[in-house]
């Protein structure tokens, strides 16, 4: 399991690591909903997760063209034939884009991000490494513009850092809030965005009244003083700031479960692709 | 009417310097001996297609065949970087890359247009990106009926495609099953098909989920068993996920890179068996 | 999620005076059960939208139940015209019957924009002909990459859509296979959709050529045996081409018509089956 | 069979009908052609008739969606089920539209019509019948503007007589060469357009010089004055007006026995539908 943290960080006082919280809550955050855009990578990991715990008829949807995927491992990559071979339907990738995330027929769509800024909004195409070198490349869009456009609300997560959570974006490729309330609505997307940022530290969700992103939960063991030093922006507080239950031990051997799975044949390595 | 071929040939005739290619495969059924094939040839100055470039493209990219990328995600599915398309981009090494970027419902509508023979299709998309500030190949229009304005992309037809399928018939029909991706978009699209194919059989079965290409459609059919490898076809073979790993530190060091190639790519006994 | 239900309750639940309704199939699959149960209920000023009218919207029209048609070719396929549909446009019997009128072309990329959430959809159709001079819904769009003038046409998206497929599992999941025709889209397109099927198994194995609609599009789904019919399931039943025939001295005659439904659609017997 | 002469007209000298001139030299159109968009009723008896004969490999494509159809009978409407048994592929009806007729895939579309023009230009959406009665209704477009904008070329199939040769169409449906030559152009039509109108008096084919159909070839047994009569304009003849071959045994052997075949599940009305 590879971390942004050091690894002597990286255990809290229990036997669960920040990244199980943070997969653990993802998973939590996908109660109730019917259908999931899945991204690969840590987005995977918690659909997976949600369908083992709190969500066993979660329709998982990859943007290979599957629908209703139930793999009993976690996938590498968002094609592995599992995904198909389990599935209740295999579209052609056509297919995907416009009749079922266009026609918004999917209610949560999963996203990892490389840089976030403090309106949700996503940059995966390129970062200033500063003046002397080159903009440093980064995969590029995929499904996410569309997939934060039309799915009914997003869940976003990734690892909590100032290299991740950035005062300005180098480069906009996802509009999450844009630069405030009202921005989605004026370029007539169809669904509601962001509603939470998971982190391995805490969650983050957008103010109603302003959709900056703000820290609503932390996870056990976590400091607001961790978060504020990991975020680029100065970082709001909610005032109701809760915090998150730890992981039941079936949610723990739940995850633990599908991560061994996966290695066995070509581990999942946790990383966004 | 599709000709079998050996691979040699049919990338001989079909692939020309200076095309614009797709070799599509959405993480299943990607062609790679076709493309080591075209490493081997030297063809060159080549724009790429393809809405996931993967370890594929980064190896023609490395071997300095290719002049530009059409694009929407360039990664090593569930790894990381793609570094030599990196080296490409930051560094210009070998030679410089040009890059035409998309999401993946605008690269998969271009393909629809491509196929449809329209100059253009029309999607919801881009919306508050930056993705269209870097390419001429996004615009907009406006709906006639309700004055909403959409995104239009422009239709991609490529001179040459390339996919892999399971199974060919001896007169050339083609299916392929399992994912099936954008293949039929990209191959209606193009000006020229080239198939490989797992096994050539007598009779093509129908299949759950099975996409068929008549062979009127298609240019040149070649076998080549395992020819998607380290990607899988659905009935053959699994995909080989530490391939991918592995594929993680050769990409990185410009050397290992270089010396993979000719050890794996250009020497003899690969060149003898497309030639088969 | 779908309920499976009695068509008698589903029908009632989901189709409503004045919808716009679409019941699709091309040729195959028609759901002709249904509509006998909307003629029973008496469900009326209702828009049919079809790409081929056939017999079963002869029936509807005829029953007076029908305000306005959207379509493409309304012929009883093989045989010559529908004659209740001719009453209806030329004399007004049983009532006028307003026309939206296009080119197959042009209707199937209607639904396909309805399915895809779009205002509308583009093609290279409808050129020279006089059919856009009597509808609203085809109008023009220039590609803004290369100024050619196209051809858009207006989505359409039904109040609810009603097709009929061969099984659903018991969960709802809905599979048909054969010719498929624009059943997918005209079911994603719709805000409300009912599926009438040949048989309820435990789990649907995937066919080749099979379209799985999924529980969670699908609001009902009703068990109907032969509810195809004169129409046919691929894998059930043929089409009864000797009923097509037998059809058009019945529709000739506005008795005989009005005496066919009466003996053959409300009587008690053919609703007690949809009660079932 | 039907007809619309009397049924004494309707042998020829020979032991074959005007229809089945037609149907005969309807199907020899299609030799050379590697792909045929089949309307059914006549231009379907032609297309399989042509399997039987002078193109066994011609691939049949109906719109219904079945790409590669082989019926061994005349199929009644163009979604028979023989049509999706025997097909190479099947397909929705959408992609047939956008990616094989307007993907400019296939070479010959083959029609029928209600009324047909000096042009070549069709009407089957509705006929004026007079001051005091309303319009007649046809049964519409169906696929037909498409087809003949998109194919290759385009063959008719029709039989001959005044009132589906009209000096004036009451509507357009179909444009076939529009008032002359370069319409077709000007309006950015791919394909050809209609090459040649089969009738069961002989082909009409346009002038390569105006586009107006000229009398090309006259059936056996059939007289210049007789297709006059039956066209409701002054029809030009060629100047090199040649003569159809009488059917041959095989020809007439083989499209009876489609015909037979049809009649026992069905048989085809021989109407356009």
């Amino acid at each position: 399991m590879t971390d942004n943290t050091t690894s002597a960080d990286n255990t809290t006082r229990t036997d669960f690591t920040r990244d199980e919280l943070m997969e653990v809550n993802a998973a939590r955050a996908l109660a109730g909903a019917r259908t999931c855009f899945v991204g690969i990578g840590l987005p995977s990991t918690a659909a997976n997760l949600a369908r083992a715990t709190v969500n066993p008829d979660l329709v998982l949807i990859y943007e290979s063209g599957t629908i209703g995927s139930k793999p009993t491992r976690l996938p590498l990559s968002i094609g592995d034939g599992e995904l198909a071979e389990t599935a209740d339907a295999v579209v052609p990738v056509p297919e995907m884009f416009n009749y079922w995330l266009q026609g918004g027929r999917i209610d949560v769509g999963f996203l990892g991000a490389a840089q976030v800024d403090r309106y949700a909004n996503i940059n995966t195409t390129v970062v200033n490494r500063g003046p002397d070198k080159p903009e440093g490349r980064l995969p590029g869009a995929g499904g996410a513009p569309e997939i934060a456009s039309n799915c009914g609300k997003v869940l976003m997560v990734l690892r909590h850092s100032t290299r991740n959570f950035v005062p300005e974006l180098d480069f906009v490729t996802t509009l999450g809030h844009g630069a405030g309330p009202g921005d989605r609505k004026k370029l007539g997307m169809p669904g509601a965005g962001p509603v939470a940022v998971i982190t391995d530290l805490g969650v983050l969700r957008p103010d109603p009244a302003t959709a900056e992103l703000v820290l609503t939960e932390l996870h056990p063991g976590v400091s607001v003083e961790q978060v504020r030093a990991a975020t680029g922006w100065e970082l709001r507080v909610s005032d109701g700031l809760g915090a998150t239950e730890p992981p039941t031990p079936q949610e723990l051997a739940a995850l633990r479960a599908l991560k061994n799975a996966g290695k066995s044949s070509g581990k999942s390595s946790g990383k966004d692709a | 009417m599709a000709d079998i071929r050996s691979l040699h040939d049919a990338v001989a005739d079909l692939v020309h310097d200076g095309d614009i290619l797709a070799m599509e495969g959405f993480t299943h059924l990607i062609p790679y001996a076709a493309a080591h094939e075209i490493i081997r040839q030297g063809i060159t100055d080549l724009t790429l297609a393809r809405m996931t470039p993967d370890v594929i493209y980064d190896q023609l990219i490395g071997a300095g065949l290719v002049r530009k990328l059409i694009f929407s995600w360039g990664g090593n599915p569930g790894v990381g970087s793609l570094h030599r398309f990196r080296d490409a981009v930051e560094n210009g090494w070998p030679r410089p890359l040009e890059l035409d970027e998309h999401s993946h419902a605008g690269m998969a509508n271009r393909y629809v247009a491509g196929a449809s023979k329209l100059p253009f299709a029309v999607l919801r998309g881009y919306r508050g990106s930056d993705i269209p500030t870097r390419t001429e190949t996004v615009s907009t229009v406006v709906c006639p009926f309700t004055g909403e304005e959409l995104a239009a992309v422009a239709a991609l037809n490529p001179d040459v495609t390339v996919i892999h399928a399971q199974q060919a018939d001896r007169n050339g029909n083609v299916q392929l099953w399992g994912l099936t991706g954008v293949q039929k978009e990209a191959a209606l699209a193009a000006d020229r098909v080239l198939v490989t194919v797992e096994e050539i059989v007598d009779t093509l079965e129908p299949r759950p989920g099975g996409v068929v290409l008549p062979t009127w459609v298609i240019d040149a059919v070649a076998e080549v068993p395992g020819g998607a490898h380290p990607s899988y076809a659905s009935g053959y073979s699994v995909r080989d996920n530490a391939f991918y790993q592995a594929w993680d530190p050769i990409a990185r060091d410009r050397e290992a890179f270089t010396r993979w190639i000719e050890e794996n790519v250009r020497n003899e006994q690969s060149a003898k068996a497309a030639v088969r």
